[in-house]
């Protein structure tokens, strides 16, 4: 087995937590890595939704966006954005909804919407898109993002979807009837959510990874698991499949780019 | 139905302060379309979209636009939108107001709008911040369960712009590929204008297919090339370069500013097709 | 998904007292899978379908119905059906309970099951006396304009019964051509089996084209013909003539009987493939 | 010109009532030739929708149903029943909803629901499909009907779809935005409802046709305009589109029945 970056453990790490059975609502980035990993080591079968409407897509690279020509090329069929919103994440057809975040907390409530206060806000994030009804339609949430103390804070700055609120049984008292967030991984650890507080508790490190590392790169006192292991590292096929899919998408890429001068002529 | 050039169909349909639509969910985004409304310089717009991108932050570095309704404001596989973010967060231009929803929210108002329905009903919001800080999300009783549902009013724009890949010499319009919100925008719309890549004499559509029938739409403009830097499903790939290089064209004021004098401003819809040179695909 | 033949498939998801929607908007009327559950002999059924014709005819006839929610029951371009007629005017076999709607409440309410939402709001039944007599039309107001809103329950079936034209070897499938309420009425039941005409390796679906996954089905069989006397888009026509007749036969109940225990009774699905001989078309 | 028979008048008088621009919402039987009529002379580009989802149809023949395959084939596209509804009905895209009746009264309520009463009905109608809506969505709604004192009646057994109520106002009363029923088109006459009262009030006889054939045929007493004129007769050119697509759709829907052997083999 080669060396491997923190970037490749996460995405390998969050690719094993899916299924051949599994259909899986898309967020891009870091959740679209791993769910085309799983794709193409241990669950050829697995179900890939993106919001654009593609269902049980299969790229050969992957997208720029949630929109990419590809996805729609190689899915079995492209339904309107109505209807994937209606039908197919509010009918509860999707087993997990796979987000990432710009900033979360440790009952797995996520912000991408705004830092700072919404009316004056100190930075404008993208805001929601999908993630607010991903977040309680999904019948669980996983979660992949990079820690750091920036990212992982004691209390968000918006709550642009709902993870676990105040933990408990917080779900529950909204009407909510999902699990919610089961799941996160990071490029330091693998994540779950206690029973009954629902706060996120570290269940394993990856290789090489300190507990002071931890504790610099999150916003609060975190919680570990009773029994902490080691993340079984990438294996030398899981790593050949995650770099030439990084390789095949950074060549498709420029590819489908023009040239340099272009910027000259038109812009 | 009328077939117009953009400049005129822009003409005939915008005025200021009106509310417009340019759909497209990162496939089919009518750049052409609002390049027009730029220079002929329409201003105190309300723009409508679930995904603003870079159109949108060109309107808002330019100052034309007064409010926002929407649900992801981001360069799609880049990053932030930064003349956006430079309104939110200095008011340059100027302040822009926002109405901030979901993606479902977003959705079934467009679906509301094009079903004649004054509001939309749907499971959402559930636990979400917006909730708190947009008016316009309200909720309904399910009469026979109980059930708390989000509404949200049905989004009725004055002028819905989208780009389609071809027409028909009766202005039949089809769509193909990622069709995103784009039919109900149109039907949500008092007037349609769709920008096309071609005309053609049958649109050979299977049944089941995409098609706006001519009289849904005010009118239908050729303009290869049209929906560039981003593409058309089976005619030409999407400029991906062109997305990365905006990141840098709007993290600066002037180098905004310059960017769209020449290539807005001193510049017409019939360049389109040149910017497209490179990207096409074979016909399949 | 499992592929099944007709006779698992039914006697694994079919159940005495059940909701069954076998839909179909004249085009693939899933005829030879109602006929399977007639064999098998589940009784006490509701049975839900926007347009029942001759096959729910046959169900009230035979005395296996005890509800039927519907919102057209006719024998399409014939006129009245003479044992759904015999059970309201007569009570014979037996009286059926009726939960009836318009085509918009229908469609909607489908369109709320597959939604997952507990029910469906629309602008209907202003004037109309069926608000009267059927106490599951309530109303909601729009939060935002006041206006009154019909509501209906969404429709959820126990098991819903569709024909299509093919699947593919995952189980996937496509319809083609008038699609009516189908998809809405596979993706609100419980379990939905699907009889289609032919299993081919590649559907071959344009991106667009109505398809739906292996995932969202229970079984899928192969049973050619299994729509007769309806009609197969590209495949098969309508039996004219057989809806004709239906309407003799059925205004005897003995002649009924007779029909039932010969064509239904003592056959098989495998006869459908027999039914069509003479009204295939030419593959296109 | 040849002679016709009232039915004939009937679908003719009804054709003339349609233009070029209208995109009318089709009911079976007598509407449907009507409306194929007016296509095939004087409206070539008239749109016509049926509600199985079929929108621009152009049959070659009547359809025997309203989900005929011959609908779906020559049109311009078809759409799924509950987009039909929402979109192009409710929508307010019609321009003319067009419907048949079992039952109407003065007012233009028609009735196609039970005869007799809902709970133990003397005749069980087939109900009314799309027609309730049809009625209150559609921006004007144009009837025919053959007339009898069994159709024609003093009081609908059942509001199956909503005309004129009692009259007047009743419409707006009730919160509805659409005109309603405008035209009446009979094998006798043709009626348009009373500005004020909106009673149908006949505005042209057809020809032949008495004022006591009239009283004969109608279940109240008729009202007549101030100035009732006599139905133009059909036209050469209309007489012959009607029967030959007449002959066309008898050929056609003979033509896809198998033969007469097929009843005794498996019915």
């Amino acid at each position: 087995m080669s060396d491997f970056t923190p970037d490749e453990m996460m995405t390998i790490a969050a690719s094993r937590a899916l299924t051949n059975d599994d259909v899986c609502f898309v967020g891009i980035g870091a959740p679209s890595a791993a769910c085309n990993v799983a794709r193409l080591t241990h669950s050829p079968d697995i179900t890939l939704i993106y919001e654009s409407g593609t269902i049980g897509t299969a790229p050969d690279v992957l997208p720029l966006s949630i929109g990419d020509g590809e996805l729609c090329e190689t899915a079995l069929t492209t339904v309107s954005v109505p209807e994937m919103f209606r039908y197919w994440l509010q009918g509860g057809r999707i087993t997990i909804g796979f987000l990432g975040a710009a900033q979360l907390d440790r009952f797995g409530n996520i912000n991408t919407t705004v830092i700072g206060d919404y009316a004056s806000p100190k930075t404008r994030l993208p805001g929601g898109g999908g993630a607010p009804e991903i977040a309680s339609s999904s019948q669980q949430v996983y979660m992949t993002c990079k820690q750091s103390r920036r990212a992982f804070v004691q209390t968000v700055d918006f709550y642009t979807s709902f993870g676990h609120g105040d933990g408990g049984d917080h779900r529950q008292r909204l009407g909510i009837t999902t699990k919610g967030p089961t799941l996160l991984i990071t490029d330091m650890a693998v994540w779950q959510p206690d029973e009954e507080t629902k706060e996120f508790t570290v269940h394993s490190l990856h290789p090489g990874v300190t507990r002071e590392q931890m504790r610099d790169s999150v916003g609060w006192d975190i919680r570990y698991a009773d029994e902490v292991v080691e993340t079984e590292p990438p294996s030398a096929e899981e790593l050949t499949v995650l770099r030439e899919l990084k390789a095949r998408t950074k060549a498709a890429h420029e590819r489908s780019s023009r040239s340099g001068s272009r910027s000259q002529s038109d812009g | 139905m009328a077939f117009m050039t953009l400049r005129e169909a822009v003409a005939d349909t915008v005025r200021d302060g009106c509310s417009i639509a340019f759909e497209g969910f990162t496939h089919l985004i009518p750049h052409a379309a609002a390049h027009e409304v730029m220079r002929q310089g329409m201003s105190d717009l309300t723009l409508i979209r679930m995904t603003p991108d870079i159109v949108y932050d060109q309107f808002v570095g330019l100052g034309r636009v007064k409010k926002m309704i929407f649900s992801y404001a981001g360069n799609p596989g880049v990053g932030l939108l930064r003349r956006v973010r430079d309104a939110a967060e200095n008011s340059w231009p100027k302040p822009i107001e926002i109405e901030e929803h979901s993606h479902a929210a977003m959705a079934n108002a467009y679906e509301a709008g094009a079903a004649g329905l004054p509001c939309a009903m749907f499971r959402g919001y559930l636990g979400a911040g917006l909730k708190e800080v947009n008016p316009n999300i309200k909720s309904v009783i399910c009469p026979f369960t109980g059930e708390d549902l989000a509404a949200v009013p049905a989004l009725k724009p004055d002028v819905t712009f989208i780009h389609a890949q071809r027409a028909d010499r009766a202005g039949n319009v089809l769509l193909e590929g990622i069709v995103g919100i784009q039919k109900e925008a149109v039907l949500a719309a008092r007037k349609a204008v769709v920008t096309v890549e071609e005309i053609v004499d049958d649109l050979s559509a299977h049944p089941n297919m995409t098609v706006l029938p001519h009289w849904t739409v005010h009118a239908v403009c050729k303009v290869p090339g049209g929906a560039h830097p981003s593409y058309v499903h089976g005619m030409y790939d999407r400029d991906n370069a062109a997305y990365l290089e905006w990141d840098k064209i709007a993290a600066d004021r002037q180098a905004f500013a310059d960017w769209m004098e020449e290539h807005v401003m001193r510049a017409s819809s019939d360049d389109f097709a040149k910017r497209i040179k490179g990207l096409e695909r074979a016909a399949s």
